[in-house]
């Protein structure tokens, strides 16, 4: 059993623990669920820590289509990179504090812990795989506790989140499975940098070589494919109900990790194996981006329950993560890495406390909640402080990343960008309008017997802001492990 | 005798088979359904006869086939009749258009 | 000056330290506050001693990597920097003091110290900066602490309202900022202040480039500094506690959009568009902010505008090539203007009002804020030997000189203007009989009538360090070895100095005729004129016009959205799966239980094999 | 033919029909005389033994080269060993079911002749798979049919039974009658019936009209077959009759019955028309005949994915859920025939073998929970998971096996598909995107159910009479299917190595 593998599986042992649990034992079980994302979270570190990536990689034969051996085969490969394994701690330090934010699930703490534990492994997976099938399995892995997590957990109108969930994620993969079956089975390989190399070659000696018209159609399905996971306008709807309708310590995983699989897939194998298609299609990224970026801003600024701007903020925030890609300049992609992670960290956090106020008050809505940092200071502190962190306050990592995002467009489409700056502005406007809507302001409640956000809670919070400001004063403890990454990705594209 | 072509065979059997086809299709009475499906079956033993005695490569196995064919067209017929029996016995009808019960 | 980089470092103590244990520390957060930013006041005087007798220093390290563009941090003390440290790290620590009595009693006491830590801290970074891209991450963060401070009285509905407004005025302009220095990046290739003046000087920059960088770096100095048309949120953040007014939109924060263009002085003067931009803004300000002050009725708001149309009188001297000019006024302007805040916040204090209307005959009472605010009027008024009028005079001559006499004549009858509006609020507070309920009235405590007197005294001498007569020391240091700011004095016909002096003698006899004596009717003029006082006393319904215009638009915009976001997008999703389900109603409507439909579809598709085959393969042909 | 001859045979060949046979012809004799009162479940125990000796027995002849018997009348290559794999595995499993099947009434009295219809049935199937002979493949089909009409409607006293088995009949007879009259047609141009000689007439087909003739003999066999498939146009049939029969009898044609249509489509595909040129002049000469074909047999598999998937959606009935849901499978199996590539053996054979043990594994779990009140809403899944977590997660696996969720053997099978259509030239773009949608509108219905038995509150006779207490047949069958669906989901190559090592991929498949 290999690091990686380990890493990866880790969370199983959970599972295993927990099915052998009693259903009552609720605090034995939380406790094993939130011990169960440790060793991930170690290894990960430990990861972190190492120079040469390349030590971790694993290659183990596994299935082969047909009678030749060689060819058709899907290898277990799991390997790292600067990118994916920033984003796999990522993943381990969400799903940790997301264990911990699970104490206010209500019911069924044993099958919750159990899926939350399997979603784990899925999104790990999903960032370590080095080939395509291999990535749509823990994909899809994600896919189906996702369902079951917003189905059972949710709250009023959870079954229709759990399906517009599935069915638009279904169809994403959908797309994403005719891409890969297309290069698996024109190639024989579905390694990623096997098929990367294929790509670069003019005259690649394959089976069935791919016509330059299909490499554009399949860009562009790859770019529908991860659009509904990003989400790309006008693709998001589903993305919205999840917001709202799963429980908070799910959409810290969702809104922190899940929707990330769709930026680092359009970057990894968009820009990995189809360069020079998705460099025709840059600035069609771009106007995506600023479209996504402009049209979440707006909306959120009109939204009257709070998960709903937060929702939209996500469409928004991921509009930078297009504008920088569409940017396709070091500026600009390391921006969209960026703020994948920035990302990551702020809405978790956001997510968090939206937990925290629920748990409390029954609701997410701005003007039930108004004038609660009387009630609630430090919770409403924290909310406050990560709401800057959103609107890209420097100091704080959401505004590395969309300052380098927008560096980069400017380099190569001003206008566009400077279009796109229109957003900046509206971030701060809605974001104000939420957070001050629920903090500040004359108080309508009473708040006898409402305790501030206390003892375990302040873990994640902690936690996170911390992250934010790390990043955000010192932002080279990402860039550092990416260069290597964003070098090759620049050779792809050609400079 | 072997002025008549084989095209005739043929053509007789065509038409047995489509008028057995007709009434299986449009008849209410499930008995004669059945008849025609016979029809049919019988019809494609004129075929096999006729093959086997003017066909290109005129060879016995066809009436080999068609011998088998007739066993297994008696076979159906008999399993047909009982199962319709059964349902009479339920139903109290023979009619095949009244058995729709089992639709969405 | 090696390690000036501590300086902003102290403040930073005292804003984490705070956060962390205030609670505990209760009202003895204010003497954490007060001694680290005393430390930073000394580091900074030491600093700049040091800089008279040292060049310009400079430090900076790697922040971040793109590709092989370095992006760096550091710090740097040249003239400019170094004056900036004393000027802010000085009014902050007395600020710091002050509020230690005004602030007494508040149960959030320690949150306030905190936010000016880190307001402290954000000023202190954002003028050491030795880059654009540090100035505009402390620029942004000297907006949060002021928007924070604003807000410290967030149950306030108004106080929620005016920091919004505040911070979103500001972030409009700093996006302008934010597009001018990308765009100068990929011009230059770095966003070093040395860097970018080395290319302009090389003329690597196209004119066109230049003037486009710098006017959209101009506006984001127009959203700080409360230029028009961005100024309206600097009267409404009075809502904050009035020595962070005192502070922050008197002395320091506002002041950084003027010491932003400074810092950028040489690409300004690259353009001539760019610094007449500058020029026709500042000096419009200056009169249109001034016009207002002349009605307004609530003593802090007369003093906000009195601030605009000061710092539009800086951004006019700046525009005009008058570089001295504009920063000395800064200066001066810093000092005299944070004396009269506090003053006037003693003045709330004593009788917990705003409004001038209810005050009067505070004279006797007040033994000590009085004389003290009279100083702070007489300087800004301009009245002769005290520092407002050295400054205010630098700049008249500077505007002449650049040969503009619109502006000129502009600047002089704002001068007039606050020389009035000035005495106007002070005759209506000290003067005249004093209210009734305001019998158990008293002087403020010493720890609060002590940073006054400071403040006096320097709004008194700090003129002399820049005179026509006693040499022009602070000017000719400044521009020393950088001949792109221009020269350290500029020698202007005497003319305008009395020009000056009358012009602001009669505003305050205009203003003793009126609320001193009483001589004249208070409403002689505004009567004959009702629509344009009405306009005035509403500040020419700008507010109104962004509340239709802007706002509007934008809810309008979003409420559309929404309606696309509906109809079209759900739209077309539920148009598929009805698409889907139909099929699906039809196919179960075919099942129709019948067996020999099914027998039919199954002879009829047979049907359509053949004949499409036949067809197909031309058999009839 | 003399003694001699007749021994000379090498019989043993046919061990595994024998076995089916012998065992089938006792228990009916047994069955008439033995007691009224005697338990007809031990039938069921003999006959279910019966079918794993017959297993055992032909893996034992797995090693051997190909034999061919009686003239060329039977043959066991390895695309007959192959699948008569499949349908004896199928048809025990459907025995486990079939031991533990107790509806309300109309059954009991009838026990016997279940058992050993299923095997005559199962006899059927398994001659078809190992045929050589257009008339011995024409016995086994009818074999086939004759004992599936009788077991649709074994149940005689209810009403639904009996109306299935005549529809069933029905269509079934128009549908032999199709199939008949196509062969008739090969016969006549080919003058033999024996396949393997029809491969050597074919090609020298010159004349234009007979390649017409050959066309239409093509279009009706596969109609007819269509109906065994339950493939467009003939699959409309499926869900009534799937509705109507005993559960174990309806898990029997979707499974058994479903493959065996596949075999003898196969058989028949490769062997005539795989040897016949599109046309006698020019290119067509050149093409094969069933290049000709492909397109029609990619519109009917579109078509079948289609209906099968969108009519499911509205499908309120379990069973006849499943019957839709089988016939868009059988859809997916066509797109694999369609592509032709040198993946379609063991594509078909994988996705037939993971379908087989889904969908009975599946049909255990909805006899287990219809049988007792002959509730077949989907609604009597509502809040399984609190009754029987077990049973609930067991159906969960197979749910998502059918749905083709990653970690199942069913994303395996469909992965198959998908190269085969790919890697083909011309790849089959349009028709792998219509199976990937189609794919995605089946998680509609298929994770209904699982809203049904995760989400929703069980319905209150359920609740309090909650406890399902799980015969030992159908536990058994249970633990099978699903173990075998993860296995072959997660290590497929125990599988596909077994069959590439003991097939060698058919190439066997013409001497």
């Amino acid at each position: 059993m290999s690091f990686l593998s380990i890493l990866v599986f880790s969370p199983l042992l959970g599972i295993l623990v927990l099915a052998l649990l009693p259903k009552t034992q609720e605090s034995l079980i939380k406790l094993v669920g939130f011990l169960a994302t440790l060793p991930a979270l170690v290894l990960a570190l430990i990861a972190f820590g190492t120079e040469d990536l390349t030590k971790y990689d694993v290659v183990k034969e596994w299935i082969h289509f047909g009678s030749d051996a060689s060819l058709y085969a899907i290898d277990y490969e799991l390997g790292l990179n600067g990118f994916s394994l920033i984003l796999i701690v990522l993943t381990a330090i969400v799903s940790t504090l997301a264990a911990i934010a699970s104490i206010h699930i209500k019911k069924e703490w044993k099958g919750y812990f159990m899926l939350f534990l399997l979603l784990e492994i899925g999104m790990l997976g999903v960032f370590a795989a080095q080939n395509l099938v291999l990535f749509f399995i823990f994909f899809e892995i994600t896919m189906i506790p996702m369902f079951f997590l917003i189905g059972k957990w949710g709250y009023f109108e959870k079954e229709k989140g759990a399906y517009s969930y599935l069915i638009y994620n279904g169809l994403g993969s959908a797309i994403l499975l005719i891409v890969i079956m297309v290069l698996f089975a024109r190639t024989g390989t579905a390694n990623i940098s096997d098929l990367a190399q294929l790509m670069a070659v003019e005259d690649a000696n394959t089976p069935s070589p791919i016509s330059e018209s299909l490499k554009m159609g399949l860009a562009i399905a790859l770019l529908i494919a991860f659009g509904v996971k990003l989400p790309i306008f006008p693709l998001h709807t589903w993305m919205l109900r999840v917001h709202v309708q799963a429980p908070p310590s799910v959409v810290m995983i969702h809104s922190g990790i899940l929707l990330k699989i769709g930026a680092f897939g359009l970057i990894r194998f968009g820009f990995g194996i189809f360069p020079e298609q998705f460099k025709s299609l840059a600035l069609l990224l771009a106007i995506l981006g600023v479209v996504n970026l402009l049209y979440g801003a707006f909306l959120a600024f009109i939204q009257t329950d709070f998960k709903m701007v937060l929702a939209y903020s996500s469409i928004s925030h991921m509009g930078i993560v297009l504008i920088g890609l569409g940017a396709l300049n070091e500026a600009g992609i390391q921006g969209a890495i960026f703020q994948v992670v920035s990302h990551g960290l702020i809405s978790a956090l956001l997510f968090f406390l939206v937990g925290v106020f629920y748990e409390r008050f029954q609701t997410s809505t701005i003007a039930n909640l108004g004038g609660m940092a009387k009630g609630m200071p430090l919770a409403s502190g924290f909310l406050l402080a990560g709401a800057l962190a959103s609107l890209g306050l420097p100091g704080m990592s959401g505004f590395v990343s969309e300052f380098m995002a927008f560096l980069g467009l400017f380099e190569v489409h001003p206008v566009v960008a400077a279009i796109g700056c229109i957003g900046i502005i509206m971030t701060a406007v809605y974001l104000l309008r939420a957070v001050l809507g629920m903090t500040y302001g004359k108080a309508g409640r009473e708040f006898a017997g409402i305790t501030d956000i206390k003892s375990v809670e302040f873990v994640p919070v902690l936690v996170l802001l911390a992250l934010i400001v790390l990043i955000g004063v010192y932002p080279s403890v990402l860039s550092e492990p990416l260069q290597a990454t964003l070098e090759t990705i620049m050779l792809g594209l050609g400079g | 005798m072997s002025s008549v072509p084989v095209s005739a065979y043929l053509t007789l059997a065509l038409i047995l088979f489509c008028i057995g086809l007709y009434g299986a299709l449009t008849k209410r009475n499930t008995v004669i359904v059945l008849i025609s499906i016979e029809l049919m079956l019988n019809a494609v033993n004129i075929n096999l006869v006729a093959f086997s005695k003017f066909g290109m490569i005129p060879s016995i196995t066809g009436q080999v086939f068609a011998l088998f064919a007739i066993a297994v067209a008696a076979a159906e017929a008999a399993v047909g009749l009982a199962i319709l029996i059964a349902l009479y016995r339920n139903k109290k009808t023979v009619n095949i258009d009244e058995m729709n019960d089992l639709k969405s | 000056m090696e390690n000036a980089w501590i300086i902003p470092l102290f403040p930073l103590i005292s804003f984490l330290f705070l956060l962390l244990f205030g609670r505990r520390l209760k009202e003895n957060s204010g003497y954490v506050g007060m001694v680290l930013t005393f430390l930073s006041l000394i580091y900074s005087l030491v600093v700049l001693f040091d800089r008279f007798n040292h060049p310009t220093y400079k430090a900076e390290a790697t922040w971040l990597a793109i590709g092989d563009v370095q992006l760096t941090a550091g710090f740097e003390v040249n003239q400019l920097n170094a004056l900036m440290l004393v000027i802010v790290s000085l009014v902050s620590f007395l600020v710091h003091t002050y509020s230690k009595g005004y602030m007494h009693g508040d149960d959030r006491f320690h949150i306030f110290y905190a936010y000016l830590g880190l307001f402290t801290f954000a000023m202190l970074g954002l003028v050491v900066s030795p880059n654009l891209l540090q100035t505009y991450i402390f620029w942004e963060l000297v907006g949060v602490g002021s928007f924070l401070l604003i807000g410290f009285y967030f149950y306030k509905e108004e106080a929620k309202a005016a920091a919004k407004k505040a911070f979103i005025m500001t972030r409009i302009g700093d996006v302008g900022l934010l597009i001018g220095m990308i765009l100068l990046f990929w011009q230059v290739g770095s966003f070093e202040y040395d860097a970018i003046f080395l290319a302009v000087e090389e003329g690597a920059i196209s004119a066109g480039i230049i003037t486009l960088t710098a006017i959209l770096i101009f506006i984001g100095a127009v959203g700080k500094s409360g230029q028009f048309p961005l100024h309206t949120w600097l009267p409404d953040a009075m809502e904050g506690p009035t020595p962070v007014s005192a502070l922050i939109h008197a002395a320091t924060m506002v002041a950084a959009g003027v010491y932003l263009v400074a810092a950028l002085f040489p690409l300004f003067t690259a353009s001539e568009t760019a610094l007449m931009t500058v020029a026709v803004v500042g000096g419009f300000t200056a009169i249109f902010a001034a016009s207002i002050g002349l009605v307004q009725t609530d003593i802090k708001r007369v003093l906000a505008y009195s601030t605009v149309s000061q710092l539009g009188y800086m951004m006019l001297a700046l525009g005009s090539a008058g570089y001295v000019a504009g920063v000395f006024h800064l200066m001066t302007h810093a000092f005299f203007k944070a004396l009269l805040f506090l003053a006037a916040g003693s003045v709330i204090h004593a009788v917990h009002t705003q409004n001038i209307e209810e005050m009067g005959g505070l004279w006797k009472k007040l033994r000590l804020t009085g004389p003290l605010f009279l100083i702070g009027t007489l300087a800004i008024s301009g009245v002769p030997l005290l520092s407002g009028f050295f400054s205010k005079d630098e700049i008249l001559i500077a505007a002449w000189a650049n040969g503009n006499p619109v502006l000129f004549w502009l600047a002089v009858i704002a001068a007039f203007f606050t020389a009035f509006y000035m005495f106007r609020l002070f005759f209506m507070v000290f003067t005249g009989q004093a209210r009734s309920e305001m019998k158990n009235v008293h002087e403020s405590p010493k720890v609060m009538t002590v940073p006054m007197i400071v403040l006096g005294v320097l709004a008194v001498v700090a003129g002399y360090f820049n005179t026509p007569w006693f040499g022009t020391f602070l000017g000719d240091w400044l521009v020393e070895g950088n001949e792109a700011l221009g020269h350290g004095h500029t020698e202007g016909p005497i003319w305008i100095m009395i020009v000056a002096t009358l012009v602001s003698l009669l505003g305050i006899f205009l203003a003793w005729l009126m609320y001193g004596k009483k001589s004249l009717e208070r409403d002689w003029l505004s009567s004959r004129m009702p629509t344009t006082y009405n306009m005035l006393y509403n500040k020419y319904y700008l507010d109104e016009f962004y509340a239709l215009s802007v706002v509007k638009t934008t809810k309008g915009v979003s409420v559309l959205l929404s309606y696309i976001e509906a109809f079209v997008v759900e739209g077309i999703v539920k148009g598929v799966a009805g698409i889907v389900h139909g099929l699906g109603k039809t196919g179960s409507k075919i099942q129709s239980g019948q067996v020999q439909a099914y027998g039919t579809v199954a002879f009829v598709g047979l049907a359509v094999l053949v004949v499409v085959y036949v067809l197909a393969g031309g058999y009839l042909k | 033919m003399d003694v001699d001859t007749l021994l000379s045979f090498e019989w043993g060949a046919m061990a595994p029909e024998f076995i089916i046979l012998g065992v089938a012809t006792i228990l009916s004799i047994v069955d008439l005389f033995a007691p009224k009162h005697l338990d007809r479940k031990i039938f069921g125990w003999i006959g279910f033994a019966g079918i794993l000796l017959a297993l055992a027995s032909l893996i034992n002849l797995v090693g051997l080269e190909p034999i061919s018997i009686l003239y060329d009348t039977f043959r066991l290559d390895g695309f007959a060993k192959a699948f008569k794999i499949l349908l004896l595995i199928g048809a025990a499993l459907v025995m486990l079911l079939a031991l533990s099947y107790k509806p309300k009434e109309g059954m009991e009295e009838y026990k016997g002749e279940f058992y050993y219809l299923l095997l005559a049935g199962l006899l059927g199937a398994m001659m078809m798979a190992s045929s050589g002979d257009l008339i011995t493949l024409f016995v086994g089909l009818e074999l086939l049919s004759l004992s599936s009409y009788i077991l649709a409607g074994i149940r005689k006293k209810h009403l639904p039974s009996n109306e299935s088995a005549m529809k069933y009949v029905v269509n079934g007879g128009i549908a032999t009658a199709f199939t008949l009259f196509g062969m008739s047609y090969v016969y006549g141009l080919t003058g033999t019936t024996n396949l393997i000689e029809m491969t050597n007439v074919l090609p020298t087909l010159a004349n234009a009209q007979y390649i017409y003739i050959l066309g239409i003999a093509f279009f009706m066999i596969f109609v007819g077959l269509s109906f065994k498939l339950a493939t467009a146009p003939f699959h409309m049939w499926a869900p009534d009759v799937y509705q109507g029969a005993p559960t174990p009898v309806t898990a029997f044609l979707s499974v058994v019955s479903k493959t065996a249509g596949f075999v003898i489509l196969i058989r028949i595909l490769l062997t005539v028309f795989g040897n016949a040129f599109a046309g006698n002049s020019g290119v067509a000469k050149m093409t094969n005949f069933l290049v000709g074909m492909q397109d029609y047999i990619a519109v009917l598999a579109a078509a079948t994915m289609i209906i099968g998937n969108v009519v499911a959606l509205r499908q309120r009935n379990i069973k006849r859920m499943f019957a839709y849901s089988s016939i868009a499978h059988a859809g997916y199996l066509l797109v694999a025939v369609t592509a032709m590539s040198s993946f379609m053996y063991d594509a078909l054979w994988f996705y037939l073998g993971a379908y087989l043990f889904m969908n009975v594994g599946a049909f255990a779990v909805i006899q287990l929970l219809t049988q007792h009140t002959d509730n077949e809403d989907i609604g009597a899944f509502a809040g399984l998971y609190k009754r029987a977590p077990w049973l609930a997660l067991a159906m969960g696996v197979f749910i998502l096996s059918l749905a083709g969720i990653p970690g199942t053997a069913g994303f395996i099978g469909k992965l198959n598909i998908f190269i085969g259509a790919l890697a083909s030239d011309p790849a089959h773009y349009v028709l792998a995107s219509i199976m990937i949608a189609t794919t995605v509108i089946s998680y509609f219905y298929y994770f209904g159910i699982l809203t049904q038995m995760f989400f929703r509150p069980a319905a209150a006779e359920e609740a309090d009479g909650g406890k399902i207490r799980m015969p030992i047949g159908l536990g058994v069958a249970l633990v099978i299917c699903v173990v075998a669906t993860i296995v072959f989901g997660l290590f497929p190559n125990i599988a596909l190595d077994f069959f590439h090592t003991n097939f060698e991929g058919f190439s066997d498949f013409l001497q």
